[in-house]
């Protein structure tokens, strides 16, 4: 237990600290702490500036494409009630029809904004899928800002799609080799880059990990998936959700959808990592599931990791889930039991994929595959006219090679 | 008193500063590691810092990097890290020996395990590169409990306030980071750093030992002129990988670098 | 000049054979005559019946999410003001952010409801770019109804993308070699596949192309561009818009942008064809401006042929353009000089992708981009103040390799 | 009296179907498919169709697109393929010849022109392929005057009031596409074929014709006995395409072929 100040009051907000319940915090080295204290400064101001909120919402709707529909997946439902006992009504929530094609813009679209208020002139980013480092270059590009993207080389290698958007939008890309040359290590190489460029540069997290205020930030950014998703449950006649499903990967699109409803508990949810290969050492990033609590990338929270704390190799299909951290909320929110994380192979992942394309005519990404996965695979589970929402985090495009390699 | 005060007391009255090498436990070899750190000393150090290696060393540049590589292939933890420095501390029970690593495999071992059992190996101070002054309560307690110093750090990026704050508990000696930057990389721009050193000399009642991008005799003689230490770790380690395929070389290409920096920090005193 | 019957005194929809003025008709093998006559009377009650409109509605929303935004391209604005003496208002009307990522979608939702209404169980479709193919791919499999795609060799390997996704929605893909093994070659072997078919195929065409009643129905479905984009320049304060500009292939999502405004005579309107390599015969794909009209492909249009009637080769770099006819609205169009119809060629078009995906953040697709080109390269010639809307007719996510052969 | 006319009521007094050859102008090449088409009333031809090659052939298999892309790849125009009907009217006075092919050529020689150079040079009808009747009016009245009749056709498809219609205008005969397919395909089923064509018959007051997937004498036998006109085209261009690499077996082949048909055209008469 890491946690030396007195318990946080509200339980849906980190303290001051940034901590949610002991997890959380700012562990990063001194030549970054002023920085992120100018940042949580600066978004506290931006949060309560109305005209900060006029510009994001108003480029959420023409540029994003906000609200995303809420679509009821009845193919796929009666598919599950035909096969699989299933009794749940299914909706959607296409986040895939975002602009670059997933959800992470909506954080994107956010902390570039607040880059420009705080008049810095350089951005930077890892990215793991290439969503986030499309997401980014894109904004970049909208704002007049050069940017520079970590990736992995064995992510380069398998979404060579999205390294192709990143090049044509005029992004830096800078291939990292060390480790297993994924998201990690590219976020290490971003936190290197930060340091060394402290005066104009803004990093843009993709997730809700990182230090204190990062969490906190692309959680309000992102939680505007769940606010639409009350409003559009409303208006197709139900008064909540009984289920919200999403994939875990850093946790940003999970805790987008599940943060409005965390007060309500009426409201299951349940996030899904992913079990890889099989569930043994180095073939899954169920940190969640199967990790232990500890520090990496500035934030105290649970992690793949030996008995000598090193960080473990960690392995899935869906490179924006090849991960052995996440973000700390969820972390609490585990300890608290208020969300359930369960974990779901690869197999499954392609699997649902592949049915949910066929029945519905929708590619999503593998990470979201994730999400869809369990809801498939556990159809028998749900109650009669349980109202469940799945997350769509994402779009496949991005996922054609790999899919061809998994025939 | 204990070992890093009675280093700087001793120096000061001979108005030098300390020679601080850092070299990573593990690296290349945990035989040769030893060897290193065992003959440290008598190459010139004042004090030692070293390095427990971390998968993840996002405070690191390249060089730095490669040698926690090196390490961990050597699966080489920290309970093998305590017992190395008790293997030194037979020879030698003068020199002060401050560990610096990132915070996760210390959270693993567990704070107080670790802490106590550093003091027990003969470990003196503690240097926590990712665990700012608002996360090391818990760190700092267990060091008290402990008697061991957790050595705070400073860099150009700390604002006088910060600065106030952080030497409120800062225990030894206080780390000045001379870039923003991480190791192995840049150098300070001389004039800048000389001023920052004056500057920071004014609120610090501890010594200051200065790191980052010291590589040449001339860098470590410009440090030495405005501050009680001189750390020294990717210059030293490019020694160790740029004699990889003949480890033989690889102690006394150190010593002579240590002679080096040695004798460049005593002309900056006279 | 082909026509017998009296002039259509409406000359904003075709006439009982499906005549704009003289161009249309239904030119197809007699054994096809009865299942567009049969076609016709479904589109015409299906049109007059408004549950048709209810389900299509609800789709369109949920599934494809529409409306689609209407952008206010402020940053390619500001790049045209400081760099080409430009002076107008530009919106981009975003289908790129559709379900599938283009136009395309929304006729195939149209068709795939009245191949159901029909009680067909099977459905072919011809794809050059791929997007129609992913479309109809995709509603198809929404709507359990089994398809086979016609696609050209040519257009399988520059399109790669959009075949693996294709494969994924469990298409039967054909793969056409004869000709140029490009988009007629398809609809070559699709029309003969419908004839070997009567029975319970539905053939949902993918522009403003073939035989009556199709470029009337696909026209009446795409038209939801136009009337969106109506609406939404009211909702932003413009009474009317100065210009509409759009690529033009088989011209349907240019008609969808058009036909609403055609009434309005203060709407100028701009139709862009490929010019290709050269206007010299066989390197572009410029139908209007460069063609005579002939029949093809079942209609009376515009078409690139040589002295003898024979259809000529053509290219595009955009292979959703790489036709070598027109829809016959077009060519009605063109001749009453209601639309004016401008060539962009392979490099302006590749110029102006790049520059609106470093500006705005919108990666377009080639086809898309030759509607941008129009504008970048006209820039000083719109007066000022001019609301100028340009057709985002679909994204660029399909056309990475092209661009990356073209550096 | 026309040629057409003239011949299915000298058939019809004998009892005997018309065997109607198509080939491909210009295919493989323009002088082997002059000789073809001189030859083909010694072989046993009543009645040719003489195919104008078009760049997008929709109506056609692959055998007969083959044939398009050959005679294009000789440059193949309409001028060519009059003078063609020319040189065979020097040796054939008596047999009838009905051009097919698709509207964009036609079109694009002008509708007028074209009618009036076929009339010229010795063609006696025109078919065309994707012009319906809802199309044919400007066809129709070009061909009238020209003294040409415009063939029209029957399918599968076409509905009893859709028959009536086509009947209306129609002349010479009435070319019956046996199967709602392309060319050189599949064939149809005998049994209904056979019902079509009673079927037919009550209503159409013209000799008909039957084409599409008629590939054996047997396929040919069972024609003649509901029709008055065998079609034979794919099995045929088939002959000329199994002997591309000796081009000088194609007439020998296609002699063969047509004393086949002819002989089992015979013998369903009897
Ligand atoms: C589509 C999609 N979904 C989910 C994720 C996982 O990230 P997070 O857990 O932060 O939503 C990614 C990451 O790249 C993604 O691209
Ligand atoms: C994005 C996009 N725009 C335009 C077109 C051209 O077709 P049309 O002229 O029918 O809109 C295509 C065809 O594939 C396309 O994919």
């Amino acid at each position: 237990m890491l946690k030396a100040t007195p318990p946080n009051p509200n339980p849906h907000t980190p303290d001051s600290q940034g901590r949610f319940g002991s997890f959380g915090g700012r562990f990063v080295s001194e030549t970054l702490m002023p920085l992120l204290i100018d940042l949580e400064h600066a978004w506290q101001q931006a949060k309560d500036d109305p005209s900060f909120w006029q510009a994001f919402d108003a480029y959420a709707r023409d540029y994003i494409g906000r609200p995303s529909p809420l679509y009821h997946a009845a193919a796929l439902e009666s598919h599950l009630r035909t096969h699989k006992a299933f009794k749940g009504i299914l909706y959607f929530k296409r986040e895939d029809l975002n602009h670059t094609g997933a959800h992470k813009i909506n954080n994107c679209l956010g902390q570039v904004l607040l880059a420009k208020r705080m008049g810095k002139t350089r951005i930077i980013a890892e990215t793991g899928a290439g969503q986030h480092g499309v997401a980014t270059a894109t904004v970049c590009a909208r704002f007049s800002l050069p940017c520079t993207i970590y990736m992995g080389a064995t992510d380069i290698q398998r979404q060579a799609p999205n390294v192709q958007r990143m090049a044509c939008l005029n992004a830096n890309i800078h291939a990292v080799d060390a480790g297993t040359a994924t998201l990690k290590d590219a976020l290490n190489e971003a936190l290197r880059d930060w340091v060394q460029h402290v005066d104009d540069t803004f990093y843009i997290i993709g997730s809700v990990a990182g230090p204190h205020p990062y969490p906190m930030l692309v959680r309000d950014l992102q939680a505007i998936i769940g606010k639409e998703t009350a409003q559009q449950l409303q208006d197709k006649g139900h008064a909540h959700p009984h289920y919200l499903i999403a994939c875990v990967g850093g946790g940003s699109n999970a805790i987008g959808l599940f943060h409005p409803f965390l007060a309500d508990t009426r409201v299951r949810m349940v996030g899904v990592e992913a079990a890889g290969r099989n569930t043994t050492d180095g073939n899954h990033a169920a940190a969640l599931t199967l990790g232990a609590p500890g520090v990496l990338h500035g934030s105290y929270s649970y992690l793949l990791q030996n008995e000598d704390g090193q960080i473990q190799p960690v392995h899935s299909v869906a490179a924006g889930l090849d991960y052995p951290g996440v973000g700390p909320e969820h972390a609490f929110l585990k300890d608290t039991a208020r969300v359930d994380y369960q974990c779901v192979n690869d197999q499954q992942a392609l699997a649902a994929l592949r049915l949910t394309a066929q029945k519905e005519g929708i590619i999503s990404a593998l990470e979201t595959a994730h999400a869809l996965a369990y809801v498939i695979d556990n159809a028998e589970t749900f109650e009669k006219d349980a109202v469940i929402v799945i997350n769509l985090s994402g779009r496949g495009d991005k996922d054609m090679q790999t899919l061809a390699e998994y025939p | 008193m204990n070992r890093i005060d009675g280093l700087f007391q001793a120096l000061a009255t001979r108005k030098r500063a300390a020679l601080i090498p850092f070299i990573s436990a593990g690296d290349p070899t945990p035989a040769l590691s030893q060897e290193l750190l065992n003959q440290l000393p008598s190459m010139g150090a004042d004090l030692i810092e070293l390095g427990m290696p971390f998968s993840d060393p996002t405070a690191d540049g390249p060089i730095i990097q490669k040698a926690h590589v090196r390490a961990l292939r050597n699966n080489l933890s920290i309970k093998t890290i305590f017992t190395m420095i008790q293997t030194f501390r037979s020879y030698n029970s003068h020199t002060p020996l401050v560990l610096m690593g990132y915070a996760n495999p210390i959270l693993a071992f567990g704070i107080d395990a670790f802490f106590q059992q550093a003091h027990k190996s003969g470990a003196d101070g503690v240097i926590l590169v990712d665990v700012p002054i608002e996360e090391d309560a818990t760190f700092m307690s267990a060091a008290e409990r402990n008697a061991l110093c957790v050595i705070r750090l400073a860099t150009p990026t700390t604002s006088p306030e910060r600065l106030r704050a952080l030497l409120e508990k800062a225990r030894g000696f206080v780390y000045y980071v001379s870039i923003a930057g991480i190791t192995g990389t840049k150098s300070a721009d001389k004039k800048d750093l000389t001023m920052r050193l004056r500057n920071l000399k004014k609120h610090c009642p501890l010594p200051v030992a200065v790191g980052f991008g010291i590589k040449t005799g001339a860098d470590a003689r410009l440090v030495a002129e405005h501050a009680q230490g001189v750390v020294i770790g990717s210059a030293l380690i490019q020694a160790i990988e740029d004699n990889l395929s003949q480890p033989q070389r690889i102690v006394p290409e150190v010593a002579q670098k240590m002679t080096e920096w040695r004798k460049a920090i005593e002309e900056a005193q006279s």
